[in-house]
C-alpha cells in the first residue's frame, strides 16, 4: 500500500528506487537519425497544421495559403522520405523509445512511401482546387483543418507498422471524412453521409474485432513481429478467420463488390474537391491496408482466398463499369469507375506474386491521380455547363477546348489506353493473370477496360462534343485554381504513361519487398528478435 | 471463524445492495411516468456507489474510491439533466 | 481576495480528496481552488458568514438525530404490509433570508426522510414541503421551525 | 535514325497545335514539310533494307515488362513507311485546300501528324507490346479525326463506333501478343519471327490466333466487323483518303502479313482468315454497288479490297503473299486518289449523293478523267496497276492450296467479286460524270484549284506507270518487301503485264464484261435510288452492334443497378453484417473449430446479479431505442453504470472512472440532442403489423443473434486459449519502473502507446469540429422547431398571473438547485485537477480530467442558461482544442531535442520551493495537451448543441407567441 | 482475505454490523421506491438510502480502514458530504418537474396541490 500516499512523494519514491531491471533490452539507445524522423514527420506536420488552422478560425482568408504551403511541404517531406527509402531500404521510427514489439513502430517501406507521396500530391492538387471550390463559409466550417487531419490519417495509415495503430489512423481519416462529407450540410449530403458513416463504422468495428482477435492469437500488434510469428501459428490458430474478417473490413473500405454501395451513394453529394479527395485517397487506403495485411502478414491465407478474391474482383469490375454505363450523373458515373478500378486492383491482389501485386500498386497509384483529376473535371464541367447530368450537359468542347482536351486524356487514361498511366498496370495485371493461367480474369480485366472506354466515350461525346441544343450562354470564366491542378495531374498521368520506367522499377521493388519482408523486419528489429 | 462470518456478512450486504439495484431497475422499467424512471436511475447510481464502497471493504482495496467519489459528486448531473428535460423540455436554455 | 473563506474550504476538500495534508499539497490545493474560483468569479456573489463552530456541531447533531428517527420511522412505514399514508404538501413560512440559508434548510428538510421540500415561492417567503405523513401540517411546521431553522439561524445569522 | 520517324511527326503535331488557327497555309506547309522529311528519310534508308537488310534501333524503355523501344525497319516496313509518308504528303497538300476556313486547321494537322506518327510506329515497332501501344494510338487518333466535325451527330456516332470496334480489337490483340510473348519468351519481333514452329505447335496456338485475328480483322474492317468503316466516312475526306483507304485499315493486313511467317499455313488460319476474307470480298463489293453516297461506295469497295488482300494472305502460299503486298500498294494509290476525287466533287458541288449528281464531266473534265482512270484501276482494267494484282489474285485463287470446299469455291467467288467491282466502278463514273447536267446543286460545280488536284494527278500517274511497266518501277521495292517477309521462301515471280492467254486473263475478261452487263441490267433498279442493297438491307452490322451496346449499357446495367445497387441503407447493412458473420464463421468451421471446455468456479452472487441487471438494461435499451427514446436513454445510463462497476470489480478502476465520466457527459449531450428529435413514436399494436414486416424483423433478429453469438464465440475462444507470450505482461511490469507511473492503463495510454492516444484525441477534436460545423447550418425538424411545450405552458402560466413576470417559473424552479450547481463548479475543478495530477500515478489522466472539467461547465450551463453563462465565462473551446493538439504533438517532436525517438517521455524531477520534488515527465505535458483538447472538444459540442436552443426560439418566437394568445 | 483477519474481533463485528445495517437501509429504500403508490411518495424513498444507507456503509468503510491503518479516512466523509449535498437537488428538481407535468397532463394521481400557489389562499 505504500503507493497509496501522496502522488508526488510517491513518484519521488518511484524515482529514488532506481529501475530494477535492465532497460537496454527494451529501449532504443541510439538517438534516431534525421532520416528516421522523416518517417513520423508527415503525420505530425499535418496534425500541427490542422491545429493551427483550427486556432485561426477567425481569419479564414489565410486558411488556403497555409494549407497549400503545408501540403506542398508535405509533398516535399514525403518525397525526401521516398528518396531515403529508395536509397537505403525501409526506415523505422520507434515511438516513445520503446523497442518494438512493445512500442509502436512507424515503418516506411517503398509501398508506404509511394502511396504517401502520391496521396500528398493529390491532396496538394485538391488544396489548390479548393481555392475556387470552397467559399468562406466552407472555410469557416473548417474545411482546411479537416483536410489536414485527413492527410494525417492517410499518411499515418500508410506509414504505421502496428496493426492497432493502423486502426487508429483509419478512424482519424474516417471521422475527418465525415466532416468533409457533410460540409455545407445539404439534405442529400447528410443522407449520403449517414450511409457512408454507418457502413464504414461497421467496417471499422469489424477491423477492431479482427485486431483484437489477432492480438489474442499473436500476442503482438507489430506487423513485422506478426509476419514472423505467422509461420509458427499457422498450424493451429484459425488465421483464416482473421484473413476473412480483414478482407471484408478492408474490402468494404475499398468499396469492393458486394459491399460497394456506399460509394456511389455518397460520393456525388459533397463539394467537388471533397469527392475528388475521397476518390483519390479513401478507397486506396483500404486497398493499401488489404495489400499490407494480406500480402505481407498473411500470405498463405491470401493464397487460399485468392479464388474468392478473384471472383470478387471480377464482379467488382463488371458491376462498377456497368453501373458507370447506366449513370447519367457525371459524378455518380465517376464513382462507379472508381469501383471498377478497385476491381482491377483486387484482381492484382488475387493473382499475387510480384507481377500481380506490382500491378495492383501501380494501378492504385494511377487511379489515385486519375480519379481525382476526373472529379476535378466534373466540377469544372458543372461550372461551365451549369448541370451535373450528362444528359443536359453539352457543348463543353466548344466552351473550353483546353479543358476538353484534358478531360479526354483523362478518359483515355482511366480506360487504360496508351500512352497514359492506365495502360501499364493493365498490361502488368493481364500478364500476371495469364502467367498463373487465369484466362478469365485477364479477359474480364480487358473487358472492363473496354466497357470503360465505352462509358467514357459516351461521356465525352455527350457532354463535350455534342452541341448545346439551347443557345449557349456566356461561358463563365474558369479560375486558374480549378484548371491548374487538373492540368498538373493530367500531365502527370501522361508522363507516367510515356516514361513509367522509374516508377515501375520502384513499384516492382516495393512488391518484392512485400513478398519477402525480410528488409522490413530488419529495419524494425535491427538486432534480430528481442527475447 | 470470525473471518468466515465477516465474509458472509459482506457478501450478504452486497447481495442486498444488488437487490436494491434490481428494485431500482424495476422502477425504471415499470415507470409509469418518466420521472419515475429518472428517480430509479438516481437510486441506481447511489446504490451502485454503495456497492463500490462495500466492495472496497471486502477487498481492503481503495481503487474503488475514485469511482465512488465521482458518482457521489457528479452522479447527480445526469439525473438533473433528465429532470430539467422533463421540466423544461430542454436542459440548456 | 473575497473568496478567501471558500477557497480555504476548497483547500480542505483538496486535502481530503488527495488524502494528504502536507503543506506542499495544501498549497497546491489552494492554488487549484483559487484558479477554479477565478474561472467563475463573475458568476458568484461573495458570501461571508461568521462561522460558529459550536452551533454548527449542534446543527449537525440535530440533523443526525432527525435522520435516525425519521429514517427508522419511514423504514418501518415502508416495510409494513399495508402502508397507511396520508401524503400531502404544506406551505412553510420561511424566516431565513439569505439564499444560502434557504438552500441549507431546504436540503436538510429534503434529506430527512418523510419530508421533502419541493418549491420556493417567488418572494422567498414560503417553502413548499411534501410530507409522507401529512396528517397534521401544523406539527410538522413546528418541528421544522424549532429544529432546523432555529439551528441554522443560530449558526449563520449575523 | 529511325527514331526520327516517330519524333518528327509527334513533335510536329505538338508544334502545330501552337499555330494560330488563321494561318492555314503556314500550318499546312509545316505539316507537309514534316511528312516530306519523313518521306525523304525513308527514301534515303532504302539502300539499307534492300536484300533483306534490317535496320534496327533499340532503346531500353521498360525492361521490367520486357518492353524495349525497338524500332525495326525491314523491306516490308520500309514499303509501308514510304506509303504512309508519301500519301501523307499528298493528303496534306490536298487537305490544305479542302478544309474550310472555319475549321480549326491546327488541330486537324496536329491530329493528322500524330496519326502519321503512330502509324509509322505500328509499322516500325520491333516489339510486340510497342506494336500494341501504337496500334491503340492509331485507334485513338482516328477516333478524334473521325469526330473532327463533332457538331455533326453522324461524325460522333462514327467516331464512337470506330473507337469501340478497333479498341476492342486492339485489346484482344494485346492478349494475343502477350500470349505470344509468353510462348516465345520475348516480345522482340525478331525472336518471335524466328520461332514460328514453336508458336504453331504450341497448345496456345488457337487462342493466340483467334485473339490476334480478331484484332487484325476489326482493324481492317473485315466481315463481320466491317460496319464501322462506312460510318467513319463522316470524317473529312482527307482523313478518309488517308486513314480509311491508304493506311490505318491496312494496319490489320499489315499485322497479318507481319505474322504471316509465324502464324500462317495452318488449317485454322486458312479457314478463319479465308472465310472472313472471302465473305468480306464478296459482300463488300455487293454492298458497294448499292450505295448512294460516293464515299459510302468507296468505303465498301475498300472493305472488299481489304477482303481480297486477306484472302491472299489466308492462302498461305508465298506467291499469294507477294500478291497481297502488291495489292496493298496498288489499292492505296488508286483508292486514295478516288477518295480525293470524291472529296473534290463534294467540295465543289456540295453533295456526295449520287442521286443528285450527274453530268459533271462538262464542268470538271480533268478531275473526271483522273477519277475514271483511278476507278478503272479499281475495276482491274488492264494496263493499270489494279489489273496486275488482281491477275495475281486470280492466279492464286485457281491454285489448290488445301483440299477443301472453301478452296474450291475461291475462284468463283473471286470472279463474282471482280464483276461486282467493275459494276460499282462503272456506276461511280457513269452516274457522276455522265448523263444530263445536274439540277439543284448547292454550288455551281467547277474545277478545283490547281494544287488540290495535284495529288490525284500524281497518284493516277503512279497507277498508270506501275500498270504499264511494273517490273521497272515497283518491282525492286516490292521485292525487298517480299524478301523481308518470306526470307528464303521468296518465290520467283514476274510482274509482266502479259502472261499470255491463261485462266486468270479469262477470269478478268469475264469479270469485266459481266460487270458491265450487270451494271446496265441494274440501272433501272439503281435509278430508283433506294439506299442499301436489296437483300441485306435489313441486316446491318451497326444496327446489331448498337442493339447489343444498348442492351448491355442501358438495359442490363440499369436492371443490375436496380437489383443490386439499392440506395437504401438497411439492405446494405444487412448484407454487410451477413457477410461479416460468414466471413468469420466459414473458415472457422472449415478448419474445424473445437471449443475448450467451459470451467465454472467461484461465481459471486452479487456480481452475477449485477450482470443480470446490466444485461437487462442493455437489452431494454436496444428494444426501446426506436419507440421511447428517453426510456432507452435511462436504461443506457443503467447499463453504463453496471459496466463501470464491473471495471472496478475486475480491478480496472481507471477504466471505470473514464467510463463513468463519459457516461455522464454522453447522457447530457444526448438529452441536448433529444430536444430536437421529433416526439416519441408510438409502437403500432402487434396485430396490425404486416406479415412481411414481422418476417423482416425476425430475419434481422436472427442475424443479430448470429453476429452477437459469433462475437462471443470469438471472445470465448480468445479468453480460453492459452495466451502466447504477449506484450501485455511486459506493459504491466514495465509500467511502474519505466513509465514513471503506477496506473498501467494510463501509462500505456500516454507512454507505451502514446501515439495511438495522439491519434484518438485528434479524432475527438475532429468529431467536435464536425458537430460544430454541422450545427452551424442546423435546420430542426418542423415539430421541434418551436420552443418546447412545457416552456410554453409555464410562460403562459407566468403571463396569466399578474403578480408574476415572465421567466419566474424557471427562476423559482432553479432557485435552490442552481445555487448548489454553481458551487459545484470549483469542486469539480479540483476533482479535475486531482485526477489530472494523479493521472500518471493513479486512475485518470488528462482524458478523465478533461471530461470532469467539462462536466463542471455543463453544470454551469444547466444552472444559468447559455446567455447567462456566456456573459460571465470566457469560453474558447476551439482555442483550447487546438492548443491541446499542438501541445501534444509538440511534446512528441520535443524529444527530438533530447535525441530520443518521437514521444519519448523523460521523467525529470524539478524541485519547486516548499512543494518539493515534482515529477515533470514529459508525459505529463502530453497529458496536459490531452486534457486541454478533451475539455475543448466536449465543451465545443456542448455549446454547439446549447446554442441551437438559443437560436431556435428566437427564430420561431412569433408563431409561438400567437399560439399562446390563442391558448388564453 | 488477509486484511480481514487483521481486524480485531470487535472491529470486525462493528464493521459487519454497520455494513449490514447500511445495506438493509438501502434495500428498504429501494423497496419503498418499489412499493409506494404515488410518485411523490416514491420521492421520499431514496432519502432513506442516502441518509441511512450511505452514512452507515461509509462509516463501516471508515472504521475498517481506520483500524487497518492503511490510509486516511477522509474519503468516505467526502462521499457522504457530496451525497448529502447533491441528492436533494435531484429530488427537488424531479418533484417540481412532475408537478409541472401533472399540472399539464392532469392525470388521476395528482396530490391535493394544484400548482405551487394553490396554498397561498389556504394559509
Amino acid at each position: 500500500m505504500s503507493r497509496r500516499h501522496r502522488w508526488d512523494t510517491d513518484c519521488v519514491m518511484a524515482a529514488s528506487t532506481s529501475p530494477p531491471l535492465d532497460l537496454s533490452a527494451a529501449l532504443v539507445l541510439a538517438p534516431p537519425t534525421a532520416a528516421e524522423w522523416l518517417v513520423i514527420l508527415p503525420v505530425v506536420w499535418c496534425l500541427i497544421l490542422g491545429a493551427l488552422l483550427v486556432m485561426m478560425r477567425r481569419n479564414v482568408s489565410l486558411h488556403p495559403v497555409i494549407a497549400i504551403v503545408g501540403l506542398a511541404g508535405l509533398v516535399g517531406i514525403d518525397g525526401l522520405l521516398l528518396l531515403e527509402v529508395i536509397r537505403n531500404g525501409p526506415l523505422t521510427m520507434v515511438m516513445g523509445r520503446w523497442l518494438p514489439p512493445f512500442g509502436i513502430a512507424f515503418t516506411a517501406d517503398l509501398t508506404g512511401a509511394l502511396f504517401a507521396l502520391i496521396a500528398a500530391l493529390v491532396a496538394l492538387a485538391a488544396g489548390v482546387f479548393s481555392i475556387a471550390d470552397i467559399n468562406d463559409s466552407g472555410r469557416r466550417y473548417g474545411f482546411y483543418p479537416l483536410l489536414m487531419v485527413l492527410m494525417a490519417g492517410v499518411t499515418g495509415a500508410f506509414m504505421t507498422g502496428d496493426v492497432f495503430n493502423l486502426y487508429v489512423w483509419f478512424e482519424v481519416l474516417l471521422i475527418s471524412s465525415f466532416g468533409l462529407l457533410v460540409l455545407g450540410s445539404e439534405h442529400e449530403q447528410i443522407d449520403g453521409t449517414v450511409k457512408y458513416g454507418f457502413l464504414n463504422l461497421v467496417a471499422t468495428t469489424l477491423f477492431l474485432v479482427a485486431t483484437g482477435y489477432l492480438y489474442a492469437v499473436f500476442g503482438t500488434l507489430n506487423m513485422a513481429d506478426i509476419a514472423r510469428k505467422a509461420e509458427g501459428l499457422r498450424s493451429n490458430a484459425p488465421l483464416m478467420t482473421l484473413a476473412g474478417l480483414y478482407t471484408l473490413a478492408f474490402g468494404m473500405k475499398a468499396a469492393a463488390f458486394p459491399v460497394n454501395f456506399w460509394l456511389p451513394a455518397s460520393y456525388h453529394t459533397p463539394r467537388v474537391v471533397v469527392s475528388a479527395l475521397f476518390a483519390g485517397l479513401l478507397t486506396k487506403v483500404g486497398i493499401y491496408a488489404l495489400i499490407r495485411v494480406m500480402v505481407m502478414l498473411l500470405p498463405v491465407e491470401r493464397e487460399e482466398l485468392s479464388f474468392v478474391l478473384a471472383i470478387a474482383a471480377s464482379l467488382t469490375m463488371i458491376v462498377g463499369v456497368l453501373g458507370a454505363l447506366a449513370q447519367s450523373d457525371f459524378r455518380r458515373l465517376l464513382g462507379f469507375l472508381i469501383i471498377s478500378g478497385i476491381g482491377s486492383i483486387l484482381a492484382g491482389i488475387a493473382v499475387g506474386g510480384p507481377g500481380g501485386i506490382g500491378g495492383a500498386i501501380f494501378y492504385a497509384l494511377h487511379s489515385m491521380l486519375v480519379m481525382t483529376a476526373l472529379y476535378f473535371a466534373s466540377g469544372i464541367a458543372m461550372r461551365l455547363g451549369a448541370s451535373a447530368s450528362i444528359v443536359t450537359l453539352a457543348g463543353l468542347y466548344r466552351r473550353h477546348v483546353g479543358f476538353a482536351a484534358l478531360s479526354l486524356m483523362l478518359c483515355f487514361a482511366v480506360s487504360g489506353l496508351p500512352p497514359f498511366s492506365g495502360f501499364w498496370p493493365k498490361v502488368m495485371l493481364v500478364k500476371a493473370a495469364l502467367d498463373i493461367g487465369a484466362w478469365w480474369l485477364a479477359a474480364v480485366l480487358l473487358l472492363a477496360g473496354f466497357l470503360t472506354t465505352i462509358a467514357t466515350g459516351r461521356l465525352f461525346l455527350l457532354a463535350y462534343w455534342r452541341e448545346q441544343a439551347v443557345a449557349v450562354g456566356e461561358t463563365p470564366p474558369l479560375p486558374a485554381a480549378t484548371l491548374a491542378p487538373l492540368a498538373a495531374l493530367t500531365l502527370l498521368t501522361l508522363v507516367l504513361g510515356l516514361y513509367p520506367e522509374p516508377l515501375l522499377a520502384t513499384i516492382q521493388d516495393a512488391a518484392a519487398g512485400l513478398d519477402d519482408p525480410s528488409a522490413y523486419r530488419e529495419s524494425v528489429f535491427p538486432g534480430g528478435w528481442p527475447q | 471463524m470470525t473471518e468466515l462470518a465477516i465474509l458472509w456478512s459482506i457478501l450478504l450486504a452486497q447481495v442486498m445492495l444488488a437487490l436494491a439495484m434490481a428494485f431500482a431497475l424495476y422502477r425504471i422499467v415499470k415507470g409509469p411516468h418518466a420521472q419515475d424512471r429518472v428517480l430509479g436511475l438516481d437510486a441506481l447510481y447511489i446504490n451502485a456507489m454503495l456497492m463500490l464502497v462495500a466492495f472496497g471493504v471486502r477487498t481492503a482495496n481503495t481503487v474503488y474510491f475514485e469511482t465512488a467519489l465521482i458518482i457521489a459528486l457528479l452522479g447527480f448531473v445526469s439525473s438533473i439533466a433528465f429532470a430539467k428535460f422533463l421540466m423544461r423540455g430542454e436542459i440548456i436554455e | 481576495m473575497k473568496f478567501l473563506a471558500i477557497n480555504l474550504i476548497l483547500t480542505v476538500i483538496w486535502g481530503t480528496i488527495s488524502a494528504s495534508f502536507t503543506p506542499a499539497n495544501l498549497l497546491l490545493g489552494f492554488a487549484v481552488g483559487a484558479l477554479s474560483l477565478w474561472l467563475i468569479r463573475r458568476e458568484l456573489k461573495p458570501v461571508t458568514y461568521p462561522i460558529r463552530p459550536l452551533r454548527l456541531v449542534l446543527l449537525l447533531a440535530l440533523f443526525i438525530k432527525e435522520l435516525a428517527v425519521s429514517a427508522t420511522k419511514v423504514a418501518i412505514l415502508v416495510t409494513r404490509k399495508k402502508m397507511a399514508l396520508k401524503p400531502g404538501i404544506f406551505a412553510y413560512p420561511l424566516t431565513a433570508r439569505s439564499d444560502f440559508e434557504i438552500t441549507l434548510l431546504a436540503n436538510l428538510i429534503t434529506l430527512t426522510p418523510g419530508t421533502l421540500s419541493v418549491d420556493v415561492s417567488g418572494d422567498r417567503k414560503t417553502l413548499y414541503v411534501h410530507a409522507l405523513d401529512c396528517a397534521d401540517p401544523g406539527a410538522l411546521r413546528q418541528d421544522i421551525a424549532r429544529g432546523f431553522e432555529r439551528r441554522i439561524r443560530e449558526a449563520f445569522e449575523r | 535514325m529511325l527514331l526520327i520517324f516517330l519524333l518528327a511527326p509527334f513533335g510536329g503535331s505538338l508544334l502545330v497545335l501552337f499555330f494560330p488557327s488563321d494561318q492555314r497555309g503556314a500550318t499546312a506547309w509545316f505539316a507537309g514539310a514534316i511528312a516530306f522529311v519523313c518521306f525523304l528519310l525513308a527514301a534515303g534508308i532504302y539502300p539499307f533494307v534492300t536484300a533483306g537488310g534490317v535496320l534496327r534501333f533499340e532503346l531500353d524503355w521498360i525492361p521490367e515488362l520486357g518492353l524495349n523501344l525497338t524500332l525495326r525497319m525491314d523491306g516490308f516496313a520500309w514499303l509501308f513507311a514510304t506509303l504512309i509518308t508519301a500519301i501523307g504528303v499528298l493528303v496534306v497538300l490536298y487537305a490544305r485546300y479542302y478544309m474550310a476556313a472555319e475549321d480549326p486547321i491546327p488541330r486537324f494537322f496536329a491530329l493528322f501528324l500524330a496519326f502519321m506518327g503512330s502509324m509509322l510506329g505500328v509499322v516500325l515497332s520491333g516489339n510486340l507490346i510497342l506494336l500494341a501501344v501504337f496500334w491503340e494510338l492509331t485507334s485513338i487518333v482516328s477516333f478524334l479525326l473521325i469526330g473532327y466535325w463533332h457538331h455533326n451527330a453522324h461524325a460522333r456516332d462514327g467516331a464512337r463506333i470506330a473507337l469501340t470496334m478497333t479498341g476492342m480489337g486492339g485489346l484482344s490483340m494485346l492478349i494475343g501478343l502477350l500470349l505470344i510473348g509468353r510462348v516465345v519468351g520475348s516480345y522482340e519481333l525478331d525472336a518471335v519471327l524466328a520461332s514460328g514452329d514453336a508458336i504453331r505447335n504450341d497448345p496456345l496456338y488457337l487462342p493466340i490466333l483467334i485473339l490476334i485475328l480478331f484484332g487484325a480483322l476489326t482493324k481492317s474492317a473485315q466481315f463481320p466487323f466491317h460496319f464501322w468503316l462506312p460510318h467513319a466516312m463522316a470524317a473529312p475526306t482527307p482523313v478518309s483518303a488517308y486513314l480509311h483507304s491508304a493506311t490505318m485499315v491496312k494496319a490489320g493486313v499489315f499485322l497479318l502479313a507481319r505474322l504471316w511467317p509465324v502464324m500462317a499455313g495452318t488449317e485454322a488460319w486458312f479457314w478463319i482468315v479465308g472465310l472472313a476474307g472471302l465473305s468480306t470480298l464478296l459482300l463488300g463489293a455487293y454492298f458497294a454497288i448499292f450505295q448512294q453516297d460516293l464515299k459510302g461506295l468507296l468505303a465498301y469497295s475498300t472493305i472488299s479490297h481489304l477482303g481480297l488482300i486477306t484472302v491472299l494472305l489466308s492462302l498461305g502460299s508465298p506467291l499469294a503473299a507477294v500478291a497481297a503486298v502488291f495489292h496493298i500498294v496498288n489499292h492505296a494509290t488508286f483508292k486514295a486518289s478516288l477518295f480525293m476525287a470524291a472529296g473534290i466533287i463534294d467540295h465543289e458541288t456540295g453533295t456526295r449523293d449520287m442521286r443528285r449528281l450527274s453530268g459533271l464531266f462538262r464542268y470538271m473534265p480533268i478531275t473526271a478523267t483522273l477519277a475514271m482512270v483511278a476507278s478503272a484501276a479499281m475495276a482491274g482494267v488492264p494496263l493499270l496497276n489494279g489489273f496486275l494484282s488482281k491477275e495475281m489474285f486470280f492466279a492464286e485463287a485457281i491454285e489448290t492450296h488445301l483440299v477443301n470446299s472453301l478452296d474450291t469455291i475461291t475462284p468463283y467467288v473471286a470472279t463474282i467479286a471482280g464483276m461486282f467491282a467493275v459494276t460499282y466502278s462503272l456506276r461511280f463514273i457513269h452516274s457522276v460524270f455522265f448523263g444530263a447536267p445536274p439540277a439543284d446543286l448547292p454550288k455551281r460545280p467547277h474545277e478545283p484549284p490547281r494544287w488540290m488536284r495535284a495529288p490525284i494527278e500524281f497518284l493516277v500517274l503512279a497507277c498508270l506507270i506501275v500498270g504499264i511497266i511494273p517490273g521497272r518501277t515497283i518491282g525492286p521495292f516490292l521485292h525487298t518487301a517480299v524478301v523481308s517477309i518470306l526470307g528464303d521462301r521468296t518465290p520467283d515471280y514476274s510482274l509482266a503485264v502479259w502472261h499470255g492467254w491463261n485462266v486468270p486473263l479469262i477470269m478478268s475478261f469475264v469479270a469485266l464484261s459481266g460487270g458491265v452487263g450487270l451494271y446496265f441490267l441494274m440501272r433501272s433498279y439503281l435509278a430508283t435510288g433506294i439506299e442499301g442493297p436489296p437483300v441485306f438491307r435489313l441486316l446491318q452490322g451497326q444496327r446489331i452492334f448498337e442493339r447489343v451496346l444498348v442492351t448491355l449499357s442501358w438495359k442490363w446495367a440499369r436492371s443490375l443497378e436496380q437489383r443490386f445497387g439499392t440506395r437504401r441503407l438497411q439492405p446494405q447493412m444487412l448484407l454487410l453484417v451477413f457477410l461479416a458473420v460468414s466471413a468469420a464463421a466459414v473458415p472457422l468451421f472449415r478448419r474445424g473449430f473445437e471449443l475448450p471446455p467451459l470451467v465454472i468456479r467461484g461465481i459471486d452472487p452479487a456480481f452475477a446479479l449485477l450482470w443480470a441487471l446490466g444485461i437487462a438494461c442493455a437489452v431494454g435499451a436496444a428494444y426501446q431505442a426506436k419507440f421511447h427514446r428517453l426510456f432507452a436513454l435511462v436504461l443506457l445510463g443503467g447499463a453504463g453504470l453496471i459496466t463501470c462497476i464491473t471495471f472496478v470489480w475486475l480491478s480496472a478502476p481507471d477504466l471505470a472512472v473514464t467510463q463513468l465520466l463519459v457516461e455522464i457527459v454522453t447522457t447530457v449531450l444526448i438529452l441536448l440532442g433529444l430536444r430536437w428529435l421529433p416526439k416519441r413514436i408510438e409502437e403500432s399494436r402487434p396485430e396490425d403489423i404486416p406479415l412481411r414486416v414481422r418476417f423482416r424483423r425476425l430475419r434481422d433478429f436472427l442475424l443479430a443473434l448470429a453476429a452477437g453469438g459469433g462475437m462471443s464465440l470469438i471472445a470465448y475462444r480468445v479468453m480460453t486459449q492459452p495466451t502466447p507470450e504477449t506484450i501485455a505482461s511486459y506493459f504491466v511490469e514495465r509500467a511502474y519502473s519505466e513509465g514513471g507511473g503506477a496506473n498501467v492503463v494510463n501509462v500505456i495510454l500516454v507512454d507505451f502507446r502514446g501515439f495511438d492516444t495522439l491519434g484518438e484525441v485528434a479524432v475527438l477534436s475532429i468529431v467536435a469540429l464536425t458537430v460544430f460545423a454541422l450545427l452551424l447550418r442546423f435546420r430542426p425538424h418542423p415539430d421541434s422547431q418551436d420552443i418546447p411545450l412545457q416552456q410554453r405552458v409555464q410562460n403562459a402560466f407566468d403571463d396569466d398571473h399578474p403578480d408574476r413576470n415572465a421567466g419566474d417559473s424557471i427562476a423559482e424552479y432553479l432557485h435552490i438547485p442552481s445555487t448548489i450547481m454553481r458551487w459545484m463548479f470549483p469542486v469539480t475543478g479540483m476533482l479535475a485537477a486531482y485526477l489530472f495530477l494523479r493521472g500518471h500515478d493513479l486512475p485518470g489522466g488528462g482524458f478523465a480530467a478533461g471530461i470532469a472539467m467539462s462536466i463542471g461547465f455543463l453544470l454551469q450551463y444547466m444552472a444559468g442558461g447559455t446567455r447567462w453563462v456566456e456573459e460571465r465565462l470566457r469560453i474558447h473551446p476551439l482555442r483550447w482544442m487546438s492548443i491541446g493538439l499542438l501541445v501534444a504533438a509538440a511534446t512528441g517532436i520535443g524529444s527530438w531535442v533530447f535525441g530520443y525517438p518521437f514521444l519519448t517521455s523523460h521523467s525529470q524531477y524539478a524541485t519547486l520551493p516548499i512543494v518539493g520534488k515534482v515529477p515533470l515527465a514529459s508525459a505529463i505535458l502530453f497529458d496536459l495537451g490531452v486534457f486541454s483538447l478533451v475539455l475543448g472538444a466536449t465543451v465545443l459540442m456542448l455549446i454547439a448543441l446549447a446554442h441551437q436552443s438559443v437560436r431556435a426560439p428566437r427564430a420561431h418566437a412569433r408563431p409561438a407567441r400567437t399560439e399562446r394568445e390563442a391558448a388564453q | 482475505m488477509s486484511h480481514l483477519t487483521d481486524l480485531p474481533a470487535w472491529a470486525a463485528i462493528a464493521v459487519c454490523g454497520l455494513l449490514l445495517m447500511g445495506a438493509a437501509m438501502t434495500l428498504i429504500g429501494s423497496i419503498g421506491l418499489l412499493r409506494l403508490p404515488t410518485f411523490y411518495d416514491r420521492l421520499h424513498a431514496p432519502t432513506i438510502t442516502t441518509s441511512g444507507g450511505t452514512i452507515l456503509v461509509c462509516f463501516a468503510s471508515m472504521l475498517c480502514f481506520a483500524v487497518l491503518q492503511s490510509r486516511w479516512i477522509f474519503h468516505e466523509v467526502l462521499i457522504i458530504v457530496f451525497i448529502t449535498v447533491t441528492t436533494p437537488v435531484t429530488l427537488m428538481l424531479l418533484g417540481q418537474a412532475s408537478l409541472y407535468r401533472h399540472r399539464f397532463e392532469k392525470p388521476q394521481d395528482v396530490p391535493l396541490k394544484q400548482g405551487p400557489h394553490a396554498e397561498k389562499d389556504r394559509e
